[in-house]
């Protein structure tokens, strides 16, 4: 399979952002529940921006990371502009300016993104964050690519994983962000943040497929 | 959801339209939703900045002018502004002493202003300092969390360091004196209905209409815990007692107390809280020196309020007492 | 119906007591349920008078102070209050030069006013003159009815007139004079949603999710029509344009514009609605030299707005610059 | 049949003021459809103090009745204070004195009274406020004692034309009090200060009724 390309990197971000148009309204209802109702207005403004950009992109991954990180900064705000920013502007050096990916460079700037989120939002494993859907998405990434899995499978992998760690933000009771405030009460809800972070695997994983496919 | 707005998308920002048309004192950069004083930046100054999601008016930009801030960026509605509206904002208002971030503790308020400071740092020369504002008693103060809101305090925050900056100050005291103004500061605040997010277009939270919400934020969300509606009089305890448990207000030139309408509860019913929380306040043996009742702090159209109580010293008095001139707070000019 | 509040028969009552103990700065005689100034009755001086029902607020215990009234009565939730509270209130702020009541003009008030007026000739010696603010367009302007309401003009009319009258004029030139600022005044509102009176405990009335009143007063009731849910655009028109339809407000120095909150609008919306009145005035070449963006009439937890346009002339434009000191309107001191 | 002596004037107050506790909600709620909700409040208010002056009422009807208008309008407020309190203010005088009314005297005064009431409010008959009540009850009043009929008598009379002029204000578009605001749209509602009006008629009906009863 070949590696990862800047078309897929932008049908990555056209699919997420099309996953997060379509998922609008649960994401805000999910943040309404724990937090202030804006998730979903929030990840859908900064993600038509990052499209809206797509036209002009430049051709090499790291520029494209960039140009998606500074966008999401620039013009999502709240709590995951800085983190869904941070991640995207994490990944570009990491890529090490290739002009397209191999499984492991991916994967490695994914793992960098999401070091990014940590050290941004100082949100550990278990506080009912983003990171509780991140962290096993690249861990089973990489266990899978470890064990010689193709990209596509691996981030079939990585978003099963996602999927999990996001349903498994349920019965938290927050640390870290907004839902935080809500103490005991958090409990028993779903965190919208982990939600829009499964959408975001789940789209590689659909673009790399497609990739894959065509 | 009604509303008197033409498409939610534009609303705040045909508001600050509206905001510039009505104040030829500030100024509008609309591309930066920056509201700032029309004499920025005042030279040899410290630069006031602050700001956050909309619909908390008047903050934040009714605490613009002399006196108080120099500027404030304007988010979305209740979503922190991003770090490109503080870069340009803190431009704007340096005068040559640097800039002081007033920044509400909300993690994506302090992570955007995290972000400013370091893209200010890298393109510019200026002096920015940060200080976190944090009086909210409803949620536990630690490390290993979000920490308190920040949420009544700022209204004593950003007035009494804004009269010290005039006085033209250094940075680093301002931002002592601001740590100090807010670690004098409890707040704790409920409400009786929530609010509509207009691009949500329906209430945050249902509340039956016996019920309350204790330990609320400025943000509309839900608070730490429902109760029954109570009377005012319950209603005033269950906010004052978590405050006085968690500072000493006695001593000092005693305290400035701060009730503030959540957006749709009548001043006449703010002022019958006050009559309550001053009695409770006086069998602690607290003397309110000066008093501040009405809509500042606001959630959109929620029904509640919220209490807030700094202990004043002599300096803090006298800053308090201090000319100012916004839309929100003015006296002295 | 959920409110901050112990029991709906006691409510103006202990607000009052709120209001004594948050203004050190005013009087309150609760027997009378009389706000007042503590430097009344100031001597040489004519007294000013006003007050209504209650719900109001900040009008019209907010207007009370150096620069504008030296009291008010307050009546019971949308109740005018009685004669006995307006001839004692008249009685407290005589400081020799006459005493000049700002009536707004709704049937209850102008027959207490009128009986309190009797009241005081028959009991005192004190001159007693009485001005009717009717600004409302609304309403018809006829000799045959009620005539209009009196709504937003009253914070021009007291606050002008206030400060001619703290500049030593005679009664009847502050008749005169607010009867010029009245004149030149015109108001039109309109409701989003109804309030709750706490006496009755649910809405006045019900307005389905897709309709607006157009044409409301300040008290709850029902407006003029009802027409489906607009934008704030159109609504802008639909109050604006009956305005200009009704007075000539070119020339002078320019119009005071006041965008007035009924009580659970947030101004976030408010300003919005000022940049689309802005336009209009624009359009029909009239400039707005002063504004006024918030709540300051309300009508309980009502959402809406009432936008008032007053015509100034440079002595009107002069006196509405002069210091104030309220809780309501507060500038130069 | 006797005169009317305060004993049953006192009545006439107390079945008032218990008919108007008895239909405040109805009164408020039909002023919350063209007026501003408070007309029951107002008038319970009003009655409530009313009764509990009674105990120290002086003896004489005038005194009584100058007394009940003086509380009326103190407490009450708003349109119908003075209203009511000017009607019974006007009763006063128009007694002569007497220590008990005879039906002429008792019929002057009311009528007094309602001149009083249009005398404060410039309310001509039509208008949809309490004077379509009061006028017809007073005519019916009227024209029964001429007619040779017995005061109970002809205050049922008086009450059955009160409620009849009450019913008519449902038509009419207002042009005096607060209903004048709304135009044609206060047509189709009963009129509030009417509907009390006519309870006022009522009670003396009944008030009287006992005494030649008794
Ligand atoms: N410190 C943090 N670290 C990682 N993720 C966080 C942190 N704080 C909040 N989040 C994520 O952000 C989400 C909320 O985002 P959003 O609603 O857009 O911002 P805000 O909370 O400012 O309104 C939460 O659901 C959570 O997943
Ligand atoms: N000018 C008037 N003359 C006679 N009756 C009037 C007049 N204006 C109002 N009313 C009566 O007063 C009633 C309303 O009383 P109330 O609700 O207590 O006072 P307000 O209108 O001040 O709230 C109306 O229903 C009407 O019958
Ligand atoms: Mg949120
Ligand atoms: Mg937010
Ligand atoms: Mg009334
Ligand atoms: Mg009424």
């Amino acid at each position: 399979m070949a590696d990862v390309d800047t078309d897929t990197l932008q049908r990555w971000l056209r699919v997420f952002a099309a996953s997060v148009a379509e998922h609008k309204d649960e994401l805000t209802a999910l943040d309404a529940a724990i937090g202030d109702a804006d998730h979903g207005a929030n990840m859908d403004r900064g993600m038509q921006a990052v499209v809206d950009g797509l036209a002009a992109t430049p051709a090499d991954p790291a520029a494209l990371f960039k140009q998606t990180g500074m966008t999401l900064v620039k013009s999502v705000g709240g709590a995951s502009g800085p983190l869904y920013g941070t991640l995207f502007l994490r990944m570009a050096p990491a890529t090490g300016g290739a002009a397209s990916l191999d499984p492991e460079t991916f994967a490695k700037a994914l793992r960098a993104g999401l070091e990014g989120v940590v050290a941004r939002g100082k949100a550990e494993v278990g506080e009912k964050t983003m990171v509780d859907a991140l962290t096993p998405a690249l861990d089973a990434l990489d266990a899978a690519l470890g064990s010689g899995q193709s990209l596509a499978d691996a981030l079939r992998a990585a978003s099963a994983a996602a999927d999990e760690g996001r349903d498994g933000t349920t019965p938290i009771v927050a640390r870290k962000g907004r839902a935080s405030y809500l103490g005991e009460r958090s409990a028993g809800h779903q965190d919208p943040g982990a939600t829009s972070a499964a959408l975001l695997v789940a789209a590689a994983a659909t673009a790399v497929a497609e990739q894959g496919a065509a | 959801m009604k509303k008197l707005l033409n498409d939610p998308a534009n609303l705040v920002a045909e508001s600050l339209r509206g905001v510039e048309r009505a104040h030829p004192e500030l100024r509008v950069d609309h591309e930066n939703r920056i509201v700032y004083r029309a004499d920025a930046p005042v030279s040899g100054k410290v630069g006031l900045l602050s700001g956050g999601g909309s619909g908390h008016e008047p903050a934040h930009a009714g605490f613009v002018g002399p006196g108080m801030l120099d500027a404030v960026c304007a988010g979305e509605v209740f979503t922190s502004p991003v770090p490109d509206q503080m870069t340009e904002a803190t431009k704007k208002i340096d005068g040559g002493a640097g800039v002081l971030h007033l920044v509400w503790n909300y993690t994506g308020d302090v992570m955007n202003f995290d972000m400013a400071a370091e893209l200010a740092a890298a393109e510019t020369d200026t002096e920015v300092q940060a200080v976190v504002m944090n009086d909210d008693v409803a949620v536990e103060d630690s490390l290993f969390t979000a920490g308190r809101r920040g949420t009544g305090a700022a209204i004593a925050v950003e007035k009494i360091v804004g009269a010290a900056a005039e006085q033209g100050r250094s940075l680093s005291e301002l931002a002592d004196l601001a740590r100090r103004v807010n670690d004098s500061s409890r707040s704790m605040g409920m409400a009786l209905t929530s609010c509509t997010v207009p691009a949500k277009g329906s209430p945050t939270f249902d509340l039956p209409d016996d019920e309350i919400e204790i330990g609320i934020g400025i943000h509309g969300e839900p608070g730490r815990r429902r109760v029954p509606l109570a009377s005012a009089h319950d209603i005033a305890e269950m906010l004052v007692d978590p405050i006085l448990a968690d500072r000493d207000f006695t001593g000092g030139e005693g305290v400035f107390v701060f009730v503030n309408g959540m957006g749709a509860t009548p001043n006449l019913e703010l002022y019958l809280m006050y009559n309550e929380i001053a009695a409770l306040l006086d069998k602690a043996g607290i003397v309110p020196v000066r008093t501040l009742v009405g809509p500042y702090v606001t959630s959109l159209d929620m029904a509640g309020c919220l209490v807030s109580i700094t202990r004043f010293d002599d300096e803090m008095l006298r800053l308090w007492d201090a000319p100012v001139a916004t839309s929100g707070l003015r006296w002295g000019m």
